[in-house]
């Protein structure tokens, strides 16, 4: 192990003060070190409300092959004309949202009575969902409504969501949405 | 920090004080306006993150304040007050944090050297290496802030974020505070914006708006505006505080007055000695018969 | 009390009475503190000079190298209130073991004043001193109270968020003015025991004192232990 | 944001978050900004500090937007659209309007036909039976001569707007204000006079309101009310005016500008419905005809739907679009009726819809990318039953949440046992924010692009990778098996260059638009405005023969050749009034300030030269991105670009519950409507009737109570997060003192309250910021809580009930916006 500065100074307390008795000066070891002078800084945009304030994600490492970015602050874009660098106390925190030991990785599924959660590989689950919605659709597609009109609606599915999502997310479930015909559709802008 | 970077303007129980006065700063302040806080508590949290203080464990029992005092892992509080004068109605919020006054109660009480120092920007810190967690500074300091952190066994309190303001950023707490009521820049600029928005305060009709500033402490690197100046115990803010008299007489008067006393007790001692040499035993002791009579 | 006989015995046949009794002549020697009252003393003398010195280097920086007797500033921080705490407890055993002895006799109380002063001048009649004088009985009082003193101030100090602001500052004000008269007078008492009146510091180390001095210092004590006039 | 399009031609934030530092006048109602927008409330405080502004906070709590308001003026819950029409009255008896503005910019001049008529709680056209109106009853009295249609610029004719408005406000008076909504008459009147302090061409005020008023079974109209207010103040279009939405999600603009919702696509254009079975049809349907007002024409920029609806088609069926099969508009499904937010779960819940005449399937199948319908209700326990109903259903969330767990919802919340629950549910790890690049647009409808920090934790994936993957396993299955409709399936393009994971650039180039073939400039067709393959630049580009494709005509211009300009940041503002025109891409055409041609006079000058939108200066309009034809001169155009009159509309024919808003009680009234008795509640607001959808009368639930937001908190995903939970611990019920002391509930101790839906407990915090209201002489009581809490809290412990849980099936008559913001309880202690 090196001698960093901070244990150098510590080391000479010790011995400086055996040496002379005791000493007029004492050593002023090195407080925190500004944490994130070599982070690499990412903008990005508070996920919250829609005030949409800028903030500067910042990840341990430079994007060096061997690093593996975590995220250790995050903090706001001083240059974003709305929120000018400052955050809420939900924006404040962003760090512990994207660390947060809650987050879910990995899928599970529960089945039909069942009263617990199982795991299931995404080709697993992706491949059951595709049939359930199949079935469904095929079970339930109305080609021409009561009135003999064509309508190509699958009235057997609701889909909602989005509203924390990109907009090119929004796009493409509406373009999955209208694949589908899907008319139970709805987001969070109604509630 | 070094004093290669941050000169050292006082240091507790230091002999001979610090060195100082090569360079030539600007004591920083931080102006808290409470006119215009909201109570987000968006600077509780930035200050923890800053920090890397983990979250404590809270309940909720009838009120917005987070807890009934700041922590030692919690260094900013925003105190909430609901009142009611002459028929209105005010939801007061403070945010509480270490003052950094000009005269610390804290840095006079500590007997720890080095573990409070005041820099040459007016920051007041805690040195965690040289802290002996004591607790004296709880005595000295009249705004009830330095908290005894149980895990190691120190006193910790806000830094005015010292590892931002020594690079040049503004404190954590100042950077997030939505609405603006925190700044941050150097004393001055914070005394003059306080004067500001004072008079603003007055003309809209808070005639007794005032910049708290207080001088019992030689005033405060955190100034702040307080539409009811006349009282700042409705913001949970002492009326006139200052340095504990008794940490005041204990470290100016009582130490060094004990410290001759022991001296002269010595010295007395010792004159004694020569004065008046031993009370010997006289003759032999083996001979009852020699006995001195007495 | 009489003399026990010499015998044609061990050595120090002295020391091995001083280990359980007192007050008794052994040959020439006179038996002043047996083992445990000494034991008592040493065990007092030794928590007092841990708590000195963890407390001291706390107190001002000017003793700061003592903190480095212990490995620094923030173990005397932790040993001080527990080496005080001993001391105390040993000070109280102390207590109610020499309360006997020093009971004030009437004409003692001007121990407080000019009595002390011809004392120290070597100008005071000490034929009626018993085994303690009057100076050494305010002292024993004067160090119980100030033990108390430390104790009571010393937890305040250690727990200052259990007591308001007020009982913090008076604390610390009464446990600094304790120790500042309780080491003023712990100097006195070394000097007394040890230079100013040579053959005492025996009586703490092997429990006796020549009869000669005894009847120098305590006569009335010397009268009492030996029988004699 | 209904209410906002019906009045000015576009429903979204008029202004900009920063804008709103340039007011003199800022009324917060129906939010609670400084809680629920504190980075955005910031420009509140600036135009306080720098300019004098006085904010004025109206609302039934004393929140923290009132602690540091200048003004503060409280009113029963629901009550709203009495004190705004009172507002409205004092404006124009005490003539504290912008006359000049309400003669160029409004349809205050206006004249209504005949056939409208308010009588007794009821406007004219009502069919009982129905509940609901005949709008063609309020429709403007056409001018036989000219065509166009009848108006006074004096504004005295009695059928003209102004003076039907005056007539309908008249009942309003502060008196009237104080009965119906218990704001003390002089409280009242100190708010009317400092808002229409506004009312003139030198001072500007802004209103910025949330769901406080959009989740009310009468929402619209409130908003309506502001709408209004601001016009006959002469506010909108201006900088430091508008009627500012405040939005409560990071993209819940964008999700809508999308077609997050049934009833529209992309860039609200209209879903088509059953009727409309050719793209002629739908296109005649849903363009609007200009209506022209003798003094200038209408831009009516609507007349260019074909083009934005032939794009959009282009965009989603590519080459198999075609002029010869109506650019595949039959593959488009088609609605018949309501399938928005309350409709799902009620047909869910109770297996049966009917769709014109003929009984049709309901969902079985349900997917929820981000929202957890359970939480956010209302009636959670309709909601738990309904999901308890389904084959299948698919979670995509960042963490677990109440709807992926509804199958153990605690035994309360009346859910069936688990092992009765057939739902098979998959839970699919998401990634959060900063996991993913793409844009969001803020309620000011700025685009912002953000980029990517860190991958998706463990074995979680992006939202897009998850959808496509199930987007292309389905399309598998189609093209292996065949089935009904599988031509909607497989002729939508998915050609990204990874299609199981799209890069989100590619998605915005396509939301943007290109050129498919050259582009022949109108003006001189050897020249071309774009080739082939180019990005398209502007709305002007688009075209309607299949040779443009563009996924939201809206979003024109946010991603062109130069770039992608929601990536943009400068932070140049060379006005110096918050625009920022280099900072992202504002939609539409990277336009800051709507409505902008209304921040000048007659001749293009601005009302405040202080303070300038737009101005002429004798060939073009300069300033922020014009509202108007750019080169048009002063008088050729309406202010109102996207209205068919080119005016706003004092009078909007097109909502569901009337031209002018009227003060109806909530669906749960405490008290009875003391206008009129027999009215008490919107004669069209819609109720549900199955055995959950149960609603309490005020002699059982006699206080009102609300719900809201908590600054500490998001919505139900930050339980999940302990530094918050540090800061906001649980749930809690806010009580007025006196009610407390009445109760015997003291602060902290444990109160139970009942709707008719359920009963939950929590924490009482008892509290001066709450008080009774005298209500037409009589005291009333009105509580709170917020919503934040549920079963699901991972590790935390955090739990709490489900707010939800109390709130009524009732909703607005046009937005079919749940009324969460007043309902009916009783209080205990529990």
């Amino acid at each position: 192990m090196g001698l960093t500065r901070r244990t150098f100074l510590k080391a000479g307390t010790v011995g400086g003060s055996l040496a002379l008795g005791f000493d007029l000066h004492e050593a002023r070891a090195e407080m925190r070190e500004f944490k994130i002078s070599r982070t690499t800084e990412t903008r990005s945009t508070c996920p919250y409300c829609a005030v949409s304030c800028g903030v500067i994600i910042h990840t341990l490492g430079d994007k060096a092959k061997n690093a593996t970015a975590s995220v250790v602050h995050v903090e706001g874009d001083p240059d974003h004309p709305i929120n000018r660098g400052t955050l809420c106390p939900k924006g404040a925190t962003l760090r512990d949202d994207i660390n947060n030991p809650n987050r879910l990785t990995s899928p599970k599924v529960r089945r039909a009575g069942s009263d617990k959660w199982e795991a299931i590989s995404w080709d697993d689950a992706i491949a059951q969902i595709a049939k359930h919605i199949k079935t469904t659709r095929d079970k339930c597609f109305v080609e021409k409504n009561a009135k003999g009109q064509v309508v190509n609606r699958n009235p057997g599915m609701a889909m909602i969501g989005g509203c924390t999502d990109t907009n090119e997310f929004n796009y493409l479930q509406w373009k999955f949405i209208t694949a589908l015909g899907i008319p139970y559709r709805d987001s969070q802008a109604r509630v | 920090m070094s004093v290669q970077s941050l000169e050292i303007r006082r240091s507790s129980a230091s002999v001979w004080g610090s060195p100082s006065g090569m360079r030539s700063v600007p004591t920083v302040a931080k102006y808290i306006d409470t006119s215009t806080c909201i109570g987000c508590k968006a600077c509780e949290v930035a200050c923890q993150e800053w920090n890397d203080l983990p979250p404590l464990s809270t309940q909720q029992v009838g009120t917005y304040q987070t807890m009934p005092t700041l922590d030692a892992g919690f260094w900013n509080l925003i105190r909430f007050d609901e009142r009611e004068v002459e028929g209105g109605l005010m939801w007061l919020m403070r945010k509480d944090q270490c003052m950094h006054c000009a005269e610390p109660g804290c840095l006079e009480a500590c007997p720890a050297p080095g573990a409070i120092v005041q820099y040459a920007n007016g920051i007041v810190d805690v040195n965690q290496d040289n802290c002996i967690g004591c607790g004296y500074c709880e005595t000295g300091c009249p705004f009830d802030v330095p908290k005894f952190h149980a895990k190691t066994g120190k006193m910790a309190k806000c830094t005015l974020c010292v590892d931002r303001s020594s690079v040049g950023l503004e404190p954590a707490c100042v950077k997030a505070c939505p609405t603006g009521c925190l700044h941050f820049g150097t004393k001055e600029d914070m005394v003059a914006l306080g004067s500001l928005r004072v008079d603003q305060l007055k003309k809209g009709g808070f005639t007794t708006a005032a910049l708290y500033d207080p001088q019992g402490v030689g005033g405060t690197s955190v100034v702040t505006v307080l539409a009811h100046a006349d009282h700042p115990e409705w913001y949970g803010l002492p009326r006139d505080p200052h340095v504990p008299l008794g940490v005041r007489f204990w470290k100016n008067i009582l130490r060094p007055v004990g410290l001759l006393a022991i001296a002269g007790a010595f010295v007395a001692a010792v004159g004694h000695y020569f004065n008046f040499g031993a009370k010997q035993v006289q003759g032999s002791a083996d001979s009852e018969t020699n006995l001195p009579q007495v | 009390m009489s003399a026990v006989p010499i015998r044609d015995r061990a050595l120090d046949d002295a020391v091995t009475v001083a280990r359980d009794r007192e007050d008794v002549a052994v040959g020439n020697e006179i038996v002043r503190h047996r083992l445990s009252s000494r034991l008592i003393h040493w065990s007092v003398a030794l928590s007092f000079f841990v708590s000195v010195l963890t407390g001291m280097p706390i107190w001002t920086p000017f003793f700061r190298w003592m903190a480095d007797l212990f490995g620094g500033l923030s173990v005397c921080r932790f040993i001080h209130p527990w080496a005080g705490i001993v001391f105390t407890v040993i000070s109280t055993v102390q207590f109610f073991h020499w309360l006997g002895d020093m009971k004030l006799e009437p004409n003692e109380k001007d121990w407080l004043g000019p009595r002390a002063w011809k004392y120290l001048k070597y100008q005071g009649d000490d034929s009626e001193v018993g085994k303690y004088n009057g100076g050494q009985k305010l002292f024993f009082f004067a160090v119980s109270l100030g033990a108390l003193g430390l104790l009571v101030s010393g937890v305040v100090m250690w727990y200052p968020l259990s007591f308001s602001q007020l009982v913090r500052e008076l604390s610390i004000l009464l446990h600094d003015v304790t120790f500042i008269l309780f080491s003023a007078a712990i100097i006195w008492h070394i000097y007394l025991g040890t230079a100013a009146e040579p053959g005492t510091f025996g009586s703490m180390v092997r429990g006796t004192v020549t009869k000669a001095w005894a009847r120098l210092h305590h006569p009335r004590w010397y009268r009492e232990v030996t029988g004699q006039k | 944001m209904a209410s906002l399009a019906a009045t000015f031609g576009r429903g979204a934030m008029t202004n900009g978050w920063v804008d709103i530092k340039n007011a003199d006048v800022i009324l917060a109602m129906g939010g609670n900004p400084a809680e629920n927008h504190p980075c955005g409330f910031k420009w509140f405080i600036e135009a306080k500090k720098t300019r004098g502004a006085k904010l004025v906070a109206v609302d039934p709590r004393f929140t923290r937007t009132a602690a540091v308001a200048d003004l503060y003026a409280p009113v029963r819950a629901g009550s709203d659209i009495a004190f705004l029409l009172g507002v409205i009255r004092y404006a124009i008896e005490t003539k504290r309007f912008h006359e000049d503005y309400v003669k160029l910019y409004t349809n205050a001049s206006y004249l209504i036909g005949e056939k409208y008529g308010f009588d007794d709680g009821l406007f004219s056209g009502f069919d009982a039976g129905k509940g609901e109106y005949d709008k063609a009853n309020w429709g403007y009295e056409a001018d036989a001569k000219s065509k166009a249609y009848g108006v006074d610029p004096t504004l005295e004719n009695p059928r003209c707007v102004f003076q039907l408005l005056k007539k309908h406000v008249d009942r309003y008076t502060p008196e009237t204000v104080e009965k119906i909504c218990g704001t003390p008459k002089e409280t009242f009147l100190k708010v009317c006079e400092v808002v229409t302090s506004t009312g003139n061409a030198q001072r500007v005020g802004t209103i910025t309101y949330a769901l406080g008023w959009t989740q009310h079974s009468v929402g619209v109209q409130i908003i309506r009310c502001a709408a209004m207010l601001q016009l006959l103040l002469g506010n909108v279009g201006r900088p430091g005016g508008g009627v500012n939405a405040l939005r409560g999600h990071s993209n819940i603009q964008g999700a809508t500008d999308l077609a997050g919702t049934f009833e529209i696509l992309p860039g609200y254009l209209k879903t088509p419905a059953g009727p409309q079975q050719t793209l002629k049809d739908y296109l005649e349907s849903a363009t609007p005809t200009t209506l022209n007002k003798q003094a200038w024409a209408s831009m009516n920029y609507w007349q260019n739907y074909s083009k934005f609806m032939i794009s959009l088609l282009k965009a989603v069926y590519g080459k198999n679009a075609t002029k010869e099969n109506d650019f595949g508009y039959a593959w488009l499904p088609k609605v018949d009726g309501n399938y928005s937010w309350m409709y799902i779960y009620d047909d869910m819940y109770r297996g049966s819809s009917m769709r014109v005449g003929g009984k049709e399937a309901v969902p079985e199948g349900f997917i929820t990318f981000g929202m957890n319908p359970v939480g956010i209700g209302p009636n959670s326990s309709k909601i738990i039953n309904a999901l308890s109903k389904l084959k299948w259903m698919v979670v995509v969330e960042n963490y677990e949440i109440e709807t992926a767990t509804f199958w153990k919802a605690p035994k309360e919340y009346g859910g069936p046992d688990s092992s009765k629950i057939p739902t098979e549910v998959f839970q699919l790890p998401a990634s959060g924010f900063a996991e993913k690049d793409g844009t969001f647009t803020n309620s000011a409808r700025w685009m912002q692009w953000k980029w990517k920090a860190i991958d998706p934790p463990g074995n979680s994936k992006t939202d897009q990778e998850i959808l496509a993957r199930i987007f292309l396993a389905v399309r598998d299955l189609y093209k292996k098996e065949g089935g009904p409709g599988a031509d909607s399936v497989l002729n939508v393009t998915w050609n990204y260059t990874n299609p199981a994971a799209p890069d989100l650039g590619e998605v915005l180039k396509e939301i943007n638009g290109k050129a498919i073939t050259d582009i022949p400039d109108p003006k001189d067709k050897t020249k071309m405005i774009r080739t082939a393959g180019q990005q398209l630049e502007n709305f002007g580009q688009l075209q309607d023969d299949g040779s443009t494709l563009c996924g939201n005509w809206l979003h024109l211009g946010v991603y062109t050749e130069a770039g992608n300009n929601a990536q943009r940041r400068s932070t140049a503002d060379p006005t110096g009034l918050g625009m920022y025109h280099n900072w992202g891409f504002s939609w539409p055409a990277n336009r800051r300030i709507m409505y902008n041609r209304a921040s000048a006079d007659a001749e293009g000058k601005a009302w405040d030269p202080t303070r300038p939108g737009i101005v002429w200066n004798g060939e073009k309009w300069v300033g922020d991105v014009p509202d108007i034809k750019p080169d048009s001169k002063p008088g050729e155009f309406g202010a109102f670009i996207m209205n068919a009159e080119g005016v706003a509309r004092l009078f909007a024919a097109t909502l569901n519950d009337g031209p002018f808003p009227e003060h109806y009680e909530s669906v749960e009234a405490p008290v009875e409507n003391l206008l009129h008795p027999k009215v008490t509640s919107s004669p069209v607001t819609k109720k549900f009737s199955s055995d959950k959808d149960v609603y309490g009368k005020k002699e059982d639930f006699p206080v009102v109570c609300t719900t809201y937001r908590l600054t500490e908190h998001y919505h139900y995903w930050t339980k999940h997060t302990n530094i918050l939970n540090q800061l906001q611990p649980g749930f809690f019920v806010e009580i007025p003192v006196a009610l407390a002391e009445q109760k015997g509930i003291a602060n902290g101790s444990k109160v139970k309250v009942s709707s008719a839906r359920g009963s939950i407990e929590g924490v009482a915090m008892v509290t001066k910021r709450l008080f009774p209201l005298k209500i037409n002489g009589k005291e009333f009581w009105q509580i709170g809580f917020p919503l934040h809490w549920g079963y699901a809290a991972g590790d935390t412990g955090h739990t709490g009930p489900l707010a939800n849980f109390l709130t009524p099936s009732a909703m607005d008559p046009n937005t079919w916006t749940p009324e969460f913001k007043t309902f009916l309880v009783k209080l205990e202690k529990a």
